[in-house]
């Protein structure tokens, strides 16, 4: 076994959440490269949640599979939902005391998702009850079926340490990483690391948990031995992270000079301000940052720009609903020609959506945001190093062009965590473009230059600014010749942006300099088709993936040269939307159509095994132009 | 710098109209900052969008220009970044209580160290003359095809409802009256609201010069005690409010003008802000320096290694 | 002369908005076409403001040119911005007390026109003196100034009528009036009638405007003779509306059967609502219009939003910064398919942009406004006929597809008055497409049709909306299947649409069926770039126009077809803004790249005289990109 | 139709947290349903985004929940359209004073006959235990990193002080006089609104079920009159919302529950339009045809000429 793919799945608020981030410390501890997606319902308690993690000695395996060789179930929900996901000769481990559950007495699934389920298991076995899928899953798949009974195993805890019963049940989530822990022979002081991390300073959580996972592990070791166990790690790193997209922003974010942020609680967007907040304090004489809680997302925004034009790095963190709210002064920062950063975890959508879950639909949104023309950036990220390197990135663009970058990204990487190289922060520099330092016969808007130096309010020069066209001074102006010129002097940074700006945050290529055809994706898609790519290498399919960083302003000619390389039939967007909206963005720009798409919108991510079948079949049906995924839970 | 009422007129144009009451507000606020002696470099005064909105641009001290209702967000975010700044808002009746009555609300929760000045004329005055949120139910100014249908908003009572700890109202052609306020206002550690009467000469003819001539009065020549001082107890703290509330409800034959609440005892929200973040009062986010020399981060290697230790995990 | 242009011009605030209403009510009253913009400051009283005015005794004619042949001034600031508008043996119209004005005395203009006019006038002129410049003008130009006493003329009010000296100026705007009856030798009956009409009842006011204005009038033809009369009128209209864009547009939602209107005020839309609120009451049994005035933005779309589920033709009407905060509840009406008409009024953005001018830049935005993907119809119009049509169009659409209506207008449309048709109102339907009365088994989202029935609020079934994904029953789902297909059953309607629609609600096409270039513009360009396709045909260049209606859905088949008539390079797109929006949403769909365009963002429309020049540019220089054009003051 | 507490039950399993005070709410809002007996094609129930934004979907009445903040400008345009509906109005404390505090302002303004029921729990619940608006300075709820910086605002006081003319609090757990207080909300012909003490047994761990049993107390046993009736003399209207504000910041020991104030002399909204609109009451917007039985608009060519006889111009 080369990599391992798992699961663990439970209802929301056991525990998951920490389950996942001690066990991906653990593994990180021994070597391995992991990455860990949370899928959850937007509810507090109670509904289905699980974790799908994939684990590789080798490299940090973002393309996501399925089947899952391990599939660890906190309640007897799980497995309804997973069944199907379980790889032939896998392992499940479950309550015993659950297995004559039938389908109808799980009151927290959903009625459609029910029938669904109940249709399936009842052509394919004939009953609902768990018991039976168990049997089946044995059967027909060769699973190893675990069965505990997980309130005998939580005893221990009341009769060794005294918990209280009522508590005890707060240990739930040890189990499976017990489970895990064995099949995959994790080492008792990997595990002890991971829940040590995790539960710093609270000693008895870390002596339950420890004892609870490492006593859990050594029994199932011996009796089911260590079929699950990867190779030794040989990832060239000494140190990684362990981090969330959401984690990995923030830090960019307070590298890169951020000591403002403004935001309105959102999900997937608010975890990066809870960090930032956490850390807020960058040691004493370096002060430290503001994180503001507004009482809108018209007012964080407001306030991020008001903040900038003291000279201060500023960001706003949001999702869909709250960027919708910020366009109008989203123009306003482009008017006035106002550096500013939002980061925009993108969700599923329309309005609320799929508050928890992924997507990839905003793009256009945000690349024509707000009435009227201004220049902005729209910047995009595929990975947890990409997002850290565009944090910074973000702002430099913002000061040296002076305009509001949106930073794009998605759910997918915002609640995956990833073990990363530790980011060597020497190769970063901060550029923050002109300044003007002193007053006299300062204007702020020269219009002899495209971007003219900006002084800060509070120092010395007196500067206006307003949402009007304006003289150069910063007063409203109505003149059509002074309006032309101020207009088009905007304007032309977009050019400048393209001129200046290295192309590796722009684009990038992988994959064979001769392409019979090319995947084109943006954001958290990127991996998987890289792998994708790859892997179908190996089939004798020679191909390529474009991976569009930018997409305002948007580096046509280089695209459309390397589209140009297959025939348009033979390029492939592969994005969590309908629309294809990366594909319209390459259209418009360069012209070259793009019918053809791998799309999924159900809030999951792209699979690998999906993409690759996709693909496949793209490419070997002429005539058709998409296809669909819904693949996950 | 010498700064004098001269020195603080811009080159722009004063495009409102004749007789406008905003000529009042603008005079009279040039003279406030001028008797505080205040650097016209250190003052930002932020606006909405409206005739109101205009007034910054004839002030020679920065100004900021917003969009409609989002004054106070961008005041606050200037204030907050930069605290040594003095910061006045200036906006419309429609721009504070209408669109913006959500930030209205917001920054009296803060008691961030904002001055905001409302110019209430009772109408919308740069769209043409619509009802603005202070024009009573029932009343028909000269634009209206109807008389209103909604009631007025209270705007005394309602910053008071929101916690602003200086509430104060003025009248724009009592010139004395408006810069004693202000002045008070600025001075004043938190979150102040002035309540500005200004006749609208072209679409108010209800609340005209003459209307309000025979009508105000000044609240101080009264005997009237708004002022709590640190340590004064809760009970007399919350019927210094009540008493402004009800003060507040005055509008007829006679109108108060004056300072109807100033709470000294509230923490200004730096204050607050200085809890959490060290040194935020020392060094706020416009003085902190964010890169080296050379242009390398000011977060090197290993303060990151530091600040963020607890991600960091080493490979056995 | 077969056409007239002129221009009145005077201080906001001075009744210019009276004069265009009655001297375009007497032209038509005796039958002549006439279109007549209006252009001012974002100022209540003083600034600048002007009425550029067109007769036809022919057509109703759009296209708006310079230079004219009349310039009557109210104020002596008029002509320091008009001088070089002037035709030879054109006429002018001033106060003869003014003329020893020089430009510095004149506070009300901004420092940068003011700095260009002087300039100008120095380096033509060598002086600023309104007297040098009439005799320049009457030198150069054979132009004859009718110098008048302002004051004098005034004082006959108060020495016939008793009017009170202080009031006598409210009468200002009868001179340029009666300048120009005498000129165009309007008869004193169609006077009486335009100013009877705009004072109703007011007799006082009547007889002085009449009198005022006739007698000048007198005497203008006793001294000057008729020398702009026009052929006698020859438009087949017994009957013509005088009728703004607002006004047009209000009145084609009364008729397609609004019943609620929701608005925040804004420029240049309030005055629609205005209108429709004038006008609420529809007859006794038939009921009356809700006009409604937020406190917001946001409240207007929810309110008409909510409105609409229960069962009303609800729309609301804004501009720029008002749509800005609309976006979030568009998507939510996207999603809930709601039938809801936004009247979206462009006008020079960004943010505040220039608030009383014109543009065309939102276009873009409108498509693809609000987070997530869902359907929507972006519809625009060209003149005031089509903004009628259209207004009630849209109503059909949101209903019969239940989706959001973006009916895109433009600022020159909104306050141009045109004399038009009495339209005919049998030609229209009303089609409320699918709707469920009784209860029992229903659903609102039914995912076996495209378009499922619709239940109203209030009558028998009972019905569930969220902004969320949903169940067909309106609750909140995250099932991925049924995700899935709710998602594709909301995007399918865009196919339908585009396929039932009749064609000239997308786009109409005038000119060569075998054009040698093809201008392609939206809104108010209509007839100014028909004019110039006609005119340059006469020049020898052969060529058509392509009006583009509709853009989402956009008739890409239909549209292709007719550009690939010419060569990509030889399509000229003409439009108010800077990025050639409809030429980019062109080559989004259609994958024909549209690189060429003549661009005007100044705020004021675009003149017949320059767009000719810029085409006859563009097709003789083919390297030429682009012409960017800044006529008019 | 027989209106029962079982009929009014959806399928769709109420995914609160176990103990969470929103059930009160539920269950208590459908008895006061089936003690009304309104239809429940009848009622819509309008929400925004939180946890208690779900409400709707648990009750089987029509029901639209909206955006985050903006269930009171939904609601108001359903009742303004079809104002024979009973519009009830369940929003968050976040959702309806933080970023809907603008339209909560508004709605008061307007006297329209809406029920807005409140559910205050101090946090934001469905975000994970942000502080709300609700929440006092310096206090410290489970998932805050650090005390809360911003005063709570009081939102009895904002209401009284924007204009509703019924204003109440009642508590989750009190079924009863949830019930009761609603009952009576909805019954009020005006804007209405109810402060709903809601315990978050996830994040807030301060105003439990245990601290409030030991706080509250009921208004009305106290002889308390919160009443005005029409034709009440200016003064006594305005001492009854000065003490309605004054009980409003009693917050420790002791906590009130009850009506604060009730004001019947107040039009509403409907009857304000009523006076602009021919027949509005009669034949409001949802009642009114727009077409004639051939898909003709319902203004005719004629209709046509005289409605807009003003811009049209026969030649001479
Ligand atoms: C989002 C938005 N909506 C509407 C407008 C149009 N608008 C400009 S000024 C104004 C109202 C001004 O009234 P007020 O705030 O009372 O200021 P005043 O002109 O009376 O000083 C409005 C609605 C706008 N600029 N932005
Ligand atoms: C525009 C927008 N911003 C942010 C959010 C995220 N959000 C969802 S619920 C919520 C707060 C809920 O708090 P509250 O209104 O108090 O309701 P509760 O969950 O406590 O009932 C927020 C901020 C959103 N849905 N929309
Ligand atoms: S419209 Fe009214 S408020 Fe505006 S400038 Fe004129 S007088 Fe002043
Ligand atoms: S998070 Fe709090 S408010 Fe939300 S359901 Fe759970 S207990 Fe109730
Ligand atoms: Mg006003
Ligand atoms: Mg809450």
């Amino acid at each position: 076994m080369e990599e391992l793919e798992l699961m663990i799945g439970g209802p929301q608020g056991s525990g998951l959440d920490t389950t996942g981030q001690i066990l991906t410390s653990s593994l990180a501890y021994i070597g391995y490269g992991v990455i860990s997606d949370r899928e959850y319902y937007s509810n507090i308690t109670g509904k289905h949640s699980y974790i799908h993690m994939k684990v590789s000695p080798t490299r940090v395996p973002y393309d996501l599979s399925y089947p899952v060789k391990l599939l660890t179930a906190i309640d007897a929900e799980t497995l309804y939902h997973h069944y199907n996901d379980l790889d032939e000769n896998g392992y499940i481990a479950l309550d015993s005391r659950g297995l004559n559950t039938t389908l109808d007495r799980i009151v927290t699934i959903e009625s459609y998702t029910k029938k669904l389920i109940g249709e399936d298991l009842n052509n394919r076995i004939g009953s609902t009850k768990l018991e039976d899928i168990v049997q089946y899953l044995e059967d027909d798949l060769s699973v190893t079926a675990i069965l505990l009974d997980y309130k005998l195993i939580l005893d221990r805890l009341v009769d060794k340490f005294g918990v209280a019963a009522s508590l005890a049940s707060r240990y739930l989530s040890s189990i499976p990483m017990g489970v895990i822990s064995g099949l995959m022979d994790i080492p008792p002081e990997a595990i002890e690391y991971g829940v040590r991390r995790r539960f710093y300073g609270r000693e008895k959580i870390i002596e339950h948990n420890v004892y609870l996972i490492n006593t859990i592990s050594e029994e199932i070791k011996s009796q089911y031995g260590t079929p699950l166990k990867l190779p030794e790690p040989k990832l060239d790193m000494d140190e990684v992270m362990v981090v969330s997209g959401n984690d990995i922003v923030a830090m960019g974010k307070v590298v890169g000079g951020l000591r403002f942020q403004s935001y309105y609680p959102i999900t997937p967007a608010a975890d990066e301000s809870f960090f930032i907040e956490a850390n807020q304090n960058l040691g004493g004489d370096k002060g430290g940052i503001v994180v503001f809680q507004t009482e809108d997302e018209l007012a964080a925004i407001a306030a991020a720009i008001g903040a900038s034009l003291t000279g201060v790095r500023t960001a706003t963190a949001t999702s869909g609903p709250g960027f919708s709210l910020m366009v109008e002064a989203l123009g306003w920062a482009g008017n006035s020609e106002v550096p500013v950063v939002i980061t925009y975890y993108q969700r599923g959508g329309p309005a609320t959506g799929l508050p928890t879950r992924g997507g990839q639909s905003d793009l256009l949104f945000t690349m024509f945001a707000s009435h009227g023309e201004f220049p902005r950036v729209v910047l995009t990220s595929g990975d947890h190093e990409e997002a850290f390197e565009d944090s910074i990135i973000a702002f430099n663009l913002a000061e040296k062009y002076q305009v509001p970058v949106i930073h794009l990204l998605d759910k997918y990487l915002a609640n995956s965590i990833a073990t990363i190289k530790v980011p060597d922060l020497d190769v970063y520099r901060i550029d923050r473009g002109l300044i003007h330092r002193g007053d006299g016969d300062y204007v702020r808007f020269d219009t002899t230059k495209i971007v003219s130096p900006r002084a800060f309010l509070g120092d010395k020069a007196i500067i206006w600014y307003t949402g009007n066209e304006h003289t150069e001074e910063g007063h409203n102006t109505e003149d059509p010749i002074l309006r032309e010129k101020m207009y088009r002097k905007r304007m032309e940074k977009l050019k400048l942006i393209l001129e200046e700006t290295p192309k590796k945050y722009m684009y990038r290529y992988y994959g064979a300099e001769d392409p019979e055809y090319i995947l084109l994706g943006w954001g958290f898609v990127k991996h998987t088709c890289i792998s994708a790519v790859k892997s179908l290498e190996r089939e004798g399919y020679r191909g390529g993936y474009l991976h569009i960083k930018m997409f305002t302003p948007y580096p046509e000619k280089d695209v459309a040269n390397i589209l140009r390389k297959v025939d348009p039939n033979k390029i492939i967007a592969v994005e969590n939307n309908i629309m294809l909206q990366a594909g319209m963005a390459t259209t418009l720009y360069t012209g070259i159509k793009i019918r053809r798409g791998v799309k999924k919108y159900t809030g999951r991510p792209i699979y690998l095994h999906e993409l690759r079948e996709a693909v496949i079949d793209l490419l070997s049906n002429e005539g058709k132009e998409e296809v669909i995924l819904t693949y996950g839970s | 710098m010498v700064v004098d009422l001269k020195s603080l007129r811009t080159d722009v144009w004063v495009d409102w109209c004749p007789g406008c009451g905003n000529f009042g507000i603008l005079n009279a606020t040039q003279r406030a900052i001028v008797e505080l002696g205040i650097e016209p470099n250190k003052i930002v005064i932020v606006s909405g969008i409206g005739c109101s909105g205009k007034t910054p641009h004839f002030i020679n001290v920065n100004g900021v220009h917003t969009l409609h209702g989002r004054a106070i967000p961008f005041a606050t975010g200037i204030k907050i970044a930069n605290p040594e700044l003095t910061v006045i808002v200036h906006g419309g009746d429609g721009d504070l209580l209408g669109i913006g009555a959500g930030h209205f609300v917001a920054l009296g929760r803060r008691n961030l160290d904002i001055t905001v000045v409302m110019h209430n004329n009772g109408v919308y005055g740069l769209t043409k003359g619509q009802a603005s949120p202070t024009l009573f139910r029932g009343e028909q100014t000269k634009a209206l095809p109807k008389p209103n249908i909604q009631d007025a908003v209270n705007p005394i009572a309602l910053a008071l409802a929101s916690g602003y700890t200086f509430v104060a109202r003025t009248y724009s052609l009592n010139i004395k009256h408006y810069v004693e306020t202000l002045k008070m206002a600025i001075q004043h550690k938190g979150s102040a609201f002035i309540d500005v009467l200004q006749p609208c000469v072209v679409y108010n003819d209800i609340y005209t010069k003459d209307f309000f001539k025979e009508r105000i009065y000044v609240l101080e020549e009264d005997g009237w005690d708004p002022v709590v001082e640190p340590g004064t107890p809760m009970e007399t703290i919350e019927e210094k409010i009540n008493n402004a509330i009800q003060k507040s409800l005055e509008w007829g034959d006679k109108i108060p003008i004056g300072i109807f609440y100033m709470n000294k005892a509230v923490p200004e929200f730096g204050e607050r802000l200085n809890t959490l973040i060290d040194n935020y009062t020392l060094i706020p986010p416009a003085k902190q320096p964010i890169a080296r020399e050379d242009g390398k981060p000011i977060i090197t290697n290993q303060d990151f290694r530091e600040l963020f230790s607890r991600y960091i995990i080493r490979r056995r």
